[in-house]
Parts: structure tokens; C-alpha cells; sequence
């Protein structure tokens, strides 16, 4: 079952404006780069985006910010984006932000066909107004509702054709949840293999979960804090 | 009065061998340079890694290897790597013995809001939300009052709040108070503080019960 | 009459290159033995494979590569191992495109019983409600009487349900049927078999219009 | 952080009669055949047994149900098992069987802290009865509870003294989930291997899951359907 499309062109044929989108990632790092350039290119708009942060103001969804291209963003932190909270605080963006372990269950919900689940985060906040509320064992807890998206976008380190995906590091994050949330799921690699040459064993993503897959090119993979000690000689 | 450096130094006295802690952004994340000798414990960041080190050597950092606060790290021989849904799965079960996190204002029955000031700032709960209604033993790490010098420890929090009644203990530039019922039970003053200053820097009901000691470090 | 081998056979031609799918235990594992040239899809068995292959051989088996069945089987080149939560995410979520399973009993609705026999026979549902509640396309492939001769094409289960309107196509040693408004519409009977061998067989609504064609292998 | 015990009687310690035990496995792939013989051993008895399946009447759990040391169990199939079904359909033993996916489902939220979850299997099933029912997208959906369990045993290929384990081939199936589940978890492992000699990025169970750990010995991995093809010569 050979998943391979071209480049990322080829990969998001068939995103239109007005869509809904999840992208992986945890701030910038393991965030599908080519992609998004290519959702820059395509000048969509309208777009719902589901996604833990919004990058930075002149990378990852900050791109898309710029140009205003997302209508509303779902996501948990988005404090390194400077564009995001104007566009925001003016009212220009819509934003519902939902606790960071809330969205990864319910993306995982989405893939897993679980409609809704309880969880005890965000009781007696915002996050809670207008969501039924029941006791469990003493404590109160929120029913959340599965979160799912017109077309997933994750990167992973290497993939084969069938859409199996290994991550590296914490650059898996989201990834694997949003692969399986999409009804269609896109898949950029840094290194794309053949069927067989990842051990089955290891597989961090299901080949099964993903409907197209290529290798990226030029990834920058940008580092937002870079924090390092001196070597003692 | 403590500085920020000394109150984690003074909270990683409450670490206990055998825990896996989650440090927040900010102060927590100093938690890590000041683990006792001889106490054993594993640390989490919740973008999915169990078993940070420190920082990378210069030349070493990884693009692909950050802590929840975005920052190059290292893993320790033993660490593991998780997707964001195993990892609230680990903090929202229970897995986890502490959390220590930061906040603006802490109400006197254990309220806590760090997230959001309406129309001001916006930045978003991240994890705090999922990691203060889960946690058993939650830690706030802040300073007593706010840049305009009013408290943080409020009868009630006038901000969004992050979680409801869930903070146990909180460390501050002034003292170290137990969240009780009734209100914040004052176990311990900064050096040269008194007991008055701790009041005075306290808008919600302080409890002082006998001689108040001076914080150990 | 069809063999269980030609039923097998004749669901193999429903296949479709692209597809994911589950067997069942009994006819649906033939299914593998008779995919058609050309055609592609891949094998997922519910305890926790993707991409399974035959059989190994004499002397290869790995007590740690097991189907649904406990039957030792071999990994395709890309297969891909995980857990059992993961396994019934799939399925759960309609990632997988086709489930073949067998039948005690199937009524004209497409309710299907096959797990309990009361007081006499209980194996379990294993992963059989999982499927059958999620999966947008079952096959049910199944001798179209019992042992005793008695239909199990019914206008209403007796037996405990396994789903309820649930089963799409039945493909049984007679006939094969869609489950559509109002019964079991007869699509094409097995050779030397007549309408009305296949009416007597039926104890649920049987739906003829036109002529039957003859089941081609 | 060692958890390293020196056998299965040494990790079995503080296992109770009348505890509700999880085990690992799929018929008799990835039990933990270790920590089994030291329960029967140990004699313990009116135990609540959650496992995908019963074993078989000479290996297994069905070790257990010979000597009638289990009360209740919690199952999806155990068609494999005449002792059990004897034992079942005399009333001897409680059975509540429940659908495989809603048993992986329910470990893993009781590992994860959701209480409860919607999940389509059962509705209009016996295992419906009593279950809140409710209606997403057209369709209708069980509500279902976390299950968790005084003692979770898993059995893994490799384990670090950290508890960190790795699965091999369909071994895998229910260990990772109750791994979660278990307020303690033992872990009995082929190999035991030193921290740092697994690959962090390719992890499946995290060690924060991990109570006990040991290296097992001995281990039969007995197979239930062994069927080959002949190499054509």
C-alpha cells in the first residue's frame, strides 16, 4: 500500500479554506516545515488550526498568522507568539484554548472512536462552562469531546511507503494522536525508507493511520530557547 | 527574604527518593540544580520525556530534544520518551508524586490562577491545568507580592483561574505555608522577615500557631 | 453448495487494493489465502499486527508472534506490532475498512449473535463487539443453516446479540445477501443451488427481484 | 530510581487473597508465566483476575482456576478453557466478560485518570444493560468505567532497573495498558538490563509505571495453535 506523494504540494492537495487542520509539534520542534510553507503558498484561509502552540511570530504557524490565514486556533500555550495574542486580544482570531493534556486525549479520542471521556482538568475554570460536570470517586470531572480534523499534518523522522513513522525525541509530542485524528493524514519525513527496513517492533505510528506520505527538504528545525552550560576544561 | 534561586533551593528539601516530579516554567525549573545528596529523583517535563538532565554542553544541543519550556535539554542513561498523550495519561493517573509550578495568585482555600489577566494577557494554561487537578501534592514557587506590591496570597483569586482547591503548599520569597483549612498556615518565615511582614504581604487568612522558624537552607 | 473454502473465495472478491482488514477466526482467515492478483490490502489481526503474512514455516514459529486465532503467523516486510488499546483505536475509529467474521445467527435486520450460547456455550465476545459496533463494512461469512439444519438467517436472533443492525453482506455455502431495507436481498446463489433451496434455508424476509445470478469463483 | 526485587516470590509480596489482579497477555503470548507459578504457589485465593483471556486447563491462569483460587474474572474470550467454562456455567466462578477493545479501553483509562468513557461496542448487547446510554453523530454509545487493579503483572521481553520495558512481536497486547493500571506494578522481564542500554526513543512502557521488576527464568512460552507451512524443496 504505497502512501508516497511527490513533495508537499502533492501532500496537500485537496486543503481548501474554511477547513479544519491539526498540525504536530510542541512549540517548534517537530513541526510539519514543509507543509506549512506550502500552506503559505496555497494562500488558504479560514482555516481552523488544532494545534498545541502557534509558533513563533516568523516560523511555523506564525507564517500563517501573518497572513492571516487561521480563522480560529485550538491550542493549549501560545505565549511565544507576540502576532498571535493581538490578533487575539483585538478579536481578529477566534482562540480556544483547552488544557494541553485535554487536547492531546481528546485528538486521541478522535483517532480511537471515543467520542467523549471525563477528565478532571480545568473543573471550576473557564475551560469547564457549559460542559457537564460529574463526580467520580469524590472528585469532579469534565466531559470533553473528541477532537478530529479534515486533514492531519505530522512530521516524523523517518517513515516507510506504507506510513509507518518513527519520531526522534521529544519532537513526537502531538504527532502521533493528531496521525490518527485526521481523516486524511499527512505524513513529512526527513527520511523516507522502504517497507521493511523499520523494525516492526518500533513503530511509533501505525502505517495505518497515515493516507500520505514524503520526504521533507530543508528542514530548519529552529531552536527557541537555546540553553546550554559550558563544557569544564 | 529569599531570592528566587533560594526558593527552590528550599523546595527541593520536600523531594523524596522514589519520586517523579514535574517542574514548572520559571523558578521550578531551578528545583533541578539543588536535589539533595543521596535523594533519588526522576524528572518529567510533560512534551514527553521522563528523565531530564541538564542542560547540553555547548555544541551538543538537539533541535529535537526541549523541555515543556522549549529549552535544549539532555536525557539522563535511563530516560524515555513519550507522545503528549502518555504523558498526561502518567500526570492525570496519578504517576507523578509532585508537581511545582508558578502562579499569580493563590486563594487561601488552595485556588490557583496563572494563565490568563482578561484583555491583558493571554498565554494559555499549557499543562497547569491538567497537572493541578490531578497532582496529590501540588507546590506553588512564586513570590509573596506582585510587581505593584500587592499579595499573591488572596482570600480569592481575582483572576481566571487554573484549578480549584488543589494547592498544597507554597513557597515564596517571604515563607514557606501550608494550604489548611481555614487558610494559609505559616510554617516557616525567610530570615530576617517577621512574622508581621508575612501578614502584611497576605491579603487571605494567615495562620500563625507558636514560634514560626526561620527557613533552613 | 460452496464449499468453506469457495466461501472464502468469494468474499476474496470483494476485496479492495488499499484496504485494511480483520478475519475472524474459522472461514474469514481462507479469506488471506484468496486475495486476487493485483489487488493489495493489508491484514490487521485485533491482538495487536499489521501486515500479517502466512504461516511460517516448520521450525520459524515465535511463540511471540501470534493472530487472534493463537495461531502462529510470520510479518510482512512493513508490518507493524502495537498494544491492544492501540489495535481497537484502529478499529474503533474506522481505520479499518473491512471485518469478515463468522455467525451463530444473523437476523433479517443485520443484528448478529455469535459469542454465548445460554447455559451451554460461552466463549466471550474477544474483539467480535468491538467490530461489529465500529466497522462500517462486515461481511458475515457463515454455513447458511446449523448443524441441525436450521436457518441462521433470521427474521430475529435468539441468541445474545453480538451487534445490533450491524451486518452489511452474508456470504454462506447458498447464497450470497446484503442486509438492506426490509430483509436479506438475494444477490446471487451458489451453483446447482435454486431460489428456492435458498428461500427454504431462510427463515428472516428474503428479498428476490429478477434473476439470480450464479456465485462465479 | 532501582526497583529491581530478586524473584517472583519477592515482587509477589503483599499480594492478598481477595485482590483484584490485572494480567498481561493474549492466550498464552506474554503472560507473565513467573509471577503465575508464585501465585499459585503463595495459595492465595477469592482473587479478581482481569486478563483478555483464562489460559489453558495445564498453563496459564487456568493454573489458578485448577486450584479454584479465583473468584471472579474479567474477560473478553476464554473459549480455550474447559475448567473455566465448567466452572462458569456452574455458577462456581463470577464471569463478567466484556468486548477486547473495551478491556484495552478500560485498563488504559484507569491507568490515564478518565473514570469513564463512550464507546460504541455492546449497545444493544447484554453488556449493555444497566450502561448509560447516549447518542453522538447518530450513533448510540456505552458508557464505560476505568478499570484498575491492586496488582497490575506484565510480563516484557527487556526491562531496565528503572522499570522502563520493552515488548516483543504480539507479546505486546495487554501489558503496556495494565502496566498503567496497577496501583503496584510487577514487571518480570527475559532480560534485565542496565539503565541506558534501552534506546529512550523506543520505549514502550515508561519505568513511571513500574513498581517491581525481575528477571524471570524458565519461561516455556508455550504456543497454542503452532501452524507451519512446509518450505518447498
Amino acid at each position: 500500500m504505497n502512501k508516497v506523494v511527490k513533495n508537499a504540494q502533492a501532500a496537500c492537495e485537496g486543503i481548501e479554506s474554511g477547513m479544519t487542520l491539526m498540525l504536530g509539534g510542541f512549540g517548534l520542534c517537530g513541526i510539519p516545515e514543509n507543509c506549512i510553507a506550502e500552506l503559505v503558498n496555497k494562500n488558504v484561509n479560514n482555516l481552523t488550526c488544532i494545534s498545541n502552540n502557534a509558533g513563533v511570530d516568523d516560523f511555523g504557524l506564525g507564517l500563517l498568522l501573518q497572513k492571516k490565514q487561521i480563522k480560529k486556533m485550538i491550542s493549549s500555550y501560545v505565549g511565544e507568539n507576540d502576532e498571535f495574542e493581538r490578533q487575539m486580544l483585538s478579536g481578529e482570531l477566534e482562540v480556544d484554548l483547552i488544557p494541553q493534556g485535554s487536547l492531546a486525549a481528546r485528538c486521541y479520542a478522535g483517532g480511537a472512536g471515543i467520542p467523549a471521556f471525563f477528565t478532571p482538568a480545568g473543573y471550576g475554570t473557564e475551560v469547564g462552562i457549559g460542559k457537564e460536570v460529574r463526580w467520580f470517586d469524590g472528585k469532579p470531572h469534565l466531559l470533553e469531546a473528541a477532537l478530529t480534523a479534515d486533514f492531519a499534518i505530522v512530521k516524523a523522522w523517518k517513515g516507510d511507503k506504507f506510513g509507518n513513522l518513527v519520531f526522534k525525541g521529544t519532537a513526537r509530542n502531538f504527532n502521533p494522536m493528531m496521525a490518527m485524528a485526521g481523516t486524511i493524514t499527512i505524513a513529512e519525513v526527513e527520511e523516507l525508507v522502504e517497507p521493511g527496513e523499520l523494525d516492526p517492533n518500533f513503530i511509533h505510528t501505525p502505517g495505518v493511520f497515515v493516507q500520505r506520505i514524503f520526504q521533507g527538504e530543508k528542514y530548519e528545525k529552529r531552536i527557541e530557547q537555546r540553553t546550554v552550560r559550558q563544557k569544564e576544561s | 527574604m529569599l531570592t528566587k534561586q533560594q526558593i527552590a533551593q528550599r523546595i527541593a528539601q520536600e523531594l523524596e527518593s522514589g519520586w517523579y516530579v514535574n517542574l514548572g516554567i520559571g523558578i521550578p525549573t531551578l528545583i533541578a540544580n539543588y536535589v539533595p545528596e543521596g535523594i533519588d529523583v526522576t524528572f518529567q517535563s510533560e512534551n514527553g520525556i521522563l528523565g531530564m538532565g541538564p542542560f547540553p554542553f555547548d555544541g551538543d544541543e538537539d533541535a529535537d530534544l526541549i523541555n515543556a519550556g522549549k529549552q535544549t535539554i539532555t536525557a539522563m542513561p535511563g530516560a524515555c520518551i513519550f507522545d503528549s498523550a502518555t504523558s498526561f495519561a502518567m500526570i492525570r493517573g496519578k504517576h507523578i508524586q509532585l508537581t511545582v509550578l508558578g502562579a499569580m495568585e493563590v486563594s487561601d482555600q488552595g485556588d490557583i490562577a496563572n494563565w490568563k489577566i482578561p484583555g491583558k494577557m493571554v498565554k494559555g494554561m499549557g499543562g497547569a491545568m491538567d497537572l493541578v487537578a490531578s497532582a496529590d501534592n501540588i507546590i506553588v514557587a512564586m513570590m509573596h507580592t506582585n510587581k505593584r506590591g500587592k499579595s499573591k496570597l488572596l482570600k480569592q483569586c481575582s483572576l481566571p483561574l487554573t484549578g480549584v482547591r488543589c494547592v498544597k503548599k507554597i513557597v515564596t520569597n517571604l515563607a514557606v505555608l501550608d494550604v489548611v483549612d481555614g487558610g494559609f498556615k505559616l510554617l516557616e518565615k525567610a530570615p530576617g522577615v517577621t512574622v508581621e511582614d508575612v501578614q502584611n504581604a497576605t491579603e487571605g487568612r494567615l495562620i500563625v500557631e507558636g514560634e514560626v522558624p526561620d527557613i533552613k537552607i
